[in-house]
């Protein structure tokens, strides 16, 4: 056990799993020597050599597609996108080609990969290094998407990834990339993927969150026990494939919902938690699942801190919820 | 701040070759690569009739490339990589996909190597490097780039053959492909078939220079243009270029000159765009003549002996056909599974339901 | 008055606008001379000249991407996009840049265009020429989508989006290209943005589409009067802005909801057109708002008939959703 | 199947131009240019000071780039639109945006053209045709070239300034931008700053070839490689460009060579991955030392004079930043309007509620 930040777990991760599987290979922009802007995978040129771990040149799209090229030709890529917000330059190769190729191909050309890239508002990254992109890639069948809360789960769900036959998007929470600090088991270690975490037990209200988000959840569930409402936190850890079972028994033990996110709210994950336990727990329902999220604009630097639905508005919602 | 491309070429329509050119292509090859030409070129016939028909509902033609595709291809080793744009059938057949494997494809019944999944001219097999089409231009070129630098990292004896074409070449794709590939070092060979047309859009809306050879220059890769109506141009400079890949140099930009002499597709009216004067200009070049011609004028090859393969050929593919015809649809499973490599709960509900439902609809 | 197809009214209103506002250019692949794969650009560079219709090079996040610039510099775009399964090359300018110009140059710098595509499947199309990519789009804020479902919308919704000084994402139902008719007046008129459309008045359920699913709920509703159930059928028309008003007030009447649409169910629009009604109308709601939709898988070229969810499995959502 | 692309130079680091070299550019213009040069050099220090202090959050200084900026911008007319990366204060401070709009900018408050909205660093003003900076590389080139072709269709006496850098030239979106440009005829410069790093990456890991200049000729394009830290050279060759491009020839290519003197931003630390060594080399052919020591060898400019405007131009800064300082940040409602031209009703929910809340919180 070590006391570790999430920078230093995913560099952990990378250096564990490379050691293990020489068909892991690491790159991006920044990644090679440097180690990338968050040195997140400082070291690793030094352990493994350029081939293994090596800067691109800045073309996302690029990056995806050779990426691809080597998931086909058997190796385990572990590309870097600088920012979540950079993406989209990618967004063909992902979705049209990395999400849809074993498929397609009918089994034949697998596409299996960790995309990792931090994401999230709170840096002072303005409109472009801010988004929290998860919705955008959830209605794309063929493709999961993970994210880790704090450094034991970054490590965990990392390894379980790249152990994982399918392409992988995997979002580290950028704002709390130093500040979320826990112990680590120095060991081999997995966290499934698909299971969500049962936080925090509770009986009034489910509280359902992912990423930097959970944490004002968690500060916000606090707080309504002070309050009297006993809140249930649901830290999702895996979007997509979704740990529903999880969720519907919270929900059918507490009858109302939270669900926070950071990212806008129209189209957000939120909504397809919503409508699925809508389908799924109706007639336990004892009110509207309340959705608290980042409003639907681009996000304005100057007004960062009125745009995060942090705790004091989770609080609210809550409330709101339980009162109904 | 002016340079020239030269094109090469070596044998004419006549059959000639030029003054001291040394064939290298061996006979024998020669041969096999001149009858694929001609499979390539009668299936392809038989596709478009079969669409007109509602038996396959979508056909590319390759009429004028074959040589490009089948040549080149003849040129690389079983254990190199093809990544295709669409248009190479002719390499696929090379690389040894068999005419009953087309054929079920083409008619999507449950031994297509995709499973119906993707429309008709999807080709690809596993076992044969040969990755399956995709519809997407030019996504395949970085993809290509990756592929060949997995070729590096084991240090195998193979090279990646990455196929588009000129109008593919537009995509930021192309330029993203080919700049990973010159900086990693990857040994790929980027063949791009300048058939002059995207569907309607000739070259003069596609780009201003001087095709897209020049390009590979810009990006420090080696470089060469040649008359892809020439299978010897084609098997010397492929050859040529594998080798300076295989050594470990990088990868090897081709501008492959001919022209889509069919349509785009069964779903294309060329005549709303072009000429047929300017299309029979390019069929008395055709390829494949040019090598009959070669192969009769040194006694490798006679016309009895074409007429016993065409009838041959003839009576396989239409056997290949009717054994396609005949093969089930892929049942609804194959809907569901290999979304992922496990099948998730929402997969589950919803396999279930059609299922279900499928059975409730038939009563 | 004339009856046309979709395809003919696209034409129509191109021509209509081109003439009486010079700032208006059409380009794409194939979209000169030859008028585009579909033909719906057909005349417009022999009546209004190749500057302002012509052919571009295949790439189209550089169709987007100039489009960007003639609209920030006073012109009016209306690019094609081939069909919108390419659109995703095309999706950094377009959520990154196109949608988010207004807000983040403080108002200097604005990028309205309409982007036209085909969508939709049922056209022996496979995994590349049939998706229903609006999902994909309505998470990012400043930019509008529009779908019409018949040759009288086209028009009219059309000239309505080429006179609104936002990104419109208007998208084509291809499949009905040809098939659906009706009369169009030859004369100018604007539907406007933002308000669905009540189909079919009903009392006993509300069923909610848009673009070619339209015609397919409608049938179903048909179907479903036999039956004795009246739906209400409403047609959305605008994906955003969302008329939220003709939604609610049609289940505070209903009570009960089907949302049918042909992408993939998870992460659909129908998702957050749920959430919105659980949020709104829950005391209303008699029964979970059911999900009609494509599955969550890509689109197999060899089962598009049983992916589509057709008037059949409206009837059985309908059903099953009255029967609650 | 080589060409060489000369580096265009005339002024060297003593302030002494070649022989038989013509100076085009007038005494005035030359003078007015190296005031922006060091305002902007000046400006970049104290924003990283300011960075420092926490006063800004983000700065991207320009040394050893400012006279690739500012001359480049001083060689176009005000009716030209200029398309940003970031690096270009220099040329935005040249088309005439004052050091107080620059101020009001970093410090993101009320009077910011941008409304706070974006990074700092992020400048750009509609009535100077000065493009809005967005963080998102390669997406301006084109973009700028549908702009050049709005200048295009009107018949205007106007260009389109398009400045990247050599690590953005990998997107895309370039490849896009020139291609289109091209075919387009569109009246474009595209101007790459090629300052030999992109963030940590240096130039051989961003690509294989010669540069960037060998891709306009791949395009057919007019095409020039200049040396950035010389004056003379950048502003004849940006007026030979704007000759070309506004007679209707199309778009034109020019590579500008410097070097990032500075970090890549307040959050970079170069020492990281490149040698102080390095760096020294470089800051001694300053571009802003070379005008001086020729302004006053040619008794244009004088060491007296030169303090004197150095000192008022530290007190008008100065000055602008405390101004800019006591400005209030944009209010909430800047969060919610401009994102469409009205504003829906989802987002007026949303502005109403967060207007209760914050009332609510602050009780
Ligand atoms: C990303 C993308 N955009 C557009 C299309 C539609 N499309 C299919 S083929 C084609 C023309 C391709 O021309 P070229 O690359 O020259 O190949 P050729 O057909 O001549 O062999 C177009 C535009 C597509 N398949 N993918
Ligand atoms: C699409 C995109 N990818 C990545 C980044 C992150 N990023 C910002 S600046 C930069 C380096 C750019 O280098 P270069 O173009 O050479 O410009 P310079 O900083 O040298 O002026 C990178 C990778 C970005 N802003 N946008
Ligand atoms: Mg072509
Ligand atoms: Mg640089």
């Amino acid at each position: 056990m070590k006391v570790m930040n999430i920078i230093e777990a995913v560099n952990d991760a990378l250096h564990l799993e490379m050691e293990r599987n020489d068909k892991v290979v690491v790159f991006g922009e920044d990644v090679g020597g440097f180690g990338g802007v968050f040195r997140a995978t400082k070291g690793l040129t030094d352990r493994f050599g350029e081939p293994r771990c090596f800067n691109t040149p800045i073309v996302e799209q690029g990056i995806i597609g050779f990426a691809m090229g080597l998931a086909m030709n058997g190796f385990k890529p572990c590309p870097e996108i600088q920012f979540a917000d950079y993406i989209f330059p990618a967004y063909d190769q992902i979705v049209n080609e990395v999400a849809k190729s074993r498929f397609r191909s009918g089994n034949s050309f697998t596409a299996g990969m960790v995309i990792r890239t931090p994401y999230g508002g709170g840096i002072h990254g303005g409109c472009y290094h801010s988004q929290s992109p998860e919705a955008q890639f959830l209605h794309t069948p063929g493709i999961k998407v993970v994210i880790p809360s704090d450094p034991y789960e970054a490590k965990g769900l990392l390894l379980a990834s790249l152990r994982t036959d399918d392409p992988i998007l995997f979002l580290e929470p950028k704002r709390i990339y130093r500040a979320s600090k826990c112990e680590v088991p120095l060991d081999d270690y997995e966290i499934p993927l698909g299971q969500a975490q049962v936080a925090r037990e509770g009986k009034d209200l489910t509280l359902i969150g992912w990423g930097a988000q959970h944490h004002q959840n968690l500060e916000a569930a606090k707080k309504a026990e002070a309050m009297g409402i006993d809140v249930e936190v649901l830290n999702l850890r895996t979007l997509n494939p979704l740990d529903i079972d999880t969720i519907i028994a919270s929900i059918k033990k507490t009858g109302k919902c939270v669900v926070s996110q950071e990212a806008p709210k129209t189209m957000g994950f939120a909504a397809e938690i919503s409508a699925l336990i809508m389908e799924k727990a109706f007639l336990h329902l004892e009110a509207p699942v309340f959705r608290c999220c980042g409003f639907d604009t681009p996000f304005a630097n100057a007004h960062e801190h009125e745009y995060m639905p942090d705790s004091p508005r989770v609080i609210k919602a809550i409330k709101d919820t339980y009162d109904y | 701040m002016k340079f020239e491309i030269e094109t090469i070429s070596y044998l004419n329509e006549d059959g000639e070759i030029r003054d001291g050119y040394q064939k290298t292509i061996s006979d024998d090859l020669l041969l096999q690569a001149y009858k694929i030409m001609l499979q390539t070129k009668r299936i392809d016939e038989r596709m478009v009739t079969l669409q007109r028909q509602s038996i396959v509902t979508f056909a590319m033609p390759s009429r004028g490339e074959e040589a490009s595709t089948v040549v080149s291809a003849a040129a690389l080793k079983p254990q190199d990589w093809h990544f295709y744009q669409y248009r190479e059938q002719g390499a696929i057949f090379m690389k040894g996909f068999t005419i009953q494997e087309y054929c079920d494809h083409m008619l999507l019944n449950v031994d297509d190597t995709a499973k119906g999944r993707q429309m008709s001219n999807h080709f690809g097999k596993k076992e044969l490097n040969a990755v399956t089409v995709s519809s997407t231009l030019a996504t395949q070129i970085p993809q290509a780039a990756g592929c060949a630098y997995a070729q590096k990292l084991r240090g195998e004896d193979a090279v990646t053959m990455c196929y588009f074409a000129e109008g593919a070449a537009s995509e930021g794709d192309f330029h993203a492909g080919l700049n990973m590939a010159a900086v990693t070092k990857a040994p790929v060979i980027f063949y791009c078939r300048n058939n002059h047309y995207a569907i309607s859009t000739p070259s003069k809306d596609q780009f201003a220079g001087d095709g897209i050879a020049p390009r590979g220059i810009g990006y420090g890769m080696k470089t060469y243009r040649i008359d892809a109506m020439d299978a010897f141009a084609i098997y010397d400079t492929v050859q040529e270029a594998r080798e300076y890949c295989a050594a470990g140099n990088g990868p090897v930009l081709i501008e492959a000159m001919a022209y889509r002499i069919g349509p785009h597709s069964t779903a294309d009216d060329p005549s709303a765009y072009r000429t047929d004067d300017e299309v029979a200009k390019w069929e008395k070049l055709c390829p494949i003549e040019r090598v009959k011609k070669y192969l009769i004028k040194n006694n490798l090859w006679s016309e009895e002996q074409d007429l016993e393969f065409y009838n041959a050929l003839i009576e396989e593919i239409e056997e290949s056909i009717a054994i396609a015809k005949a093969k089930p649809k892929p049942g609804i499973d194959s809907m569901f599974n290999e979304v992922y490599s496990d099948i998730p709960w929402n997969l589950q509900e919803q396999y279930d339901f059609l299922k279900e439902f499928t059975k409730e609809e038939s009563h």
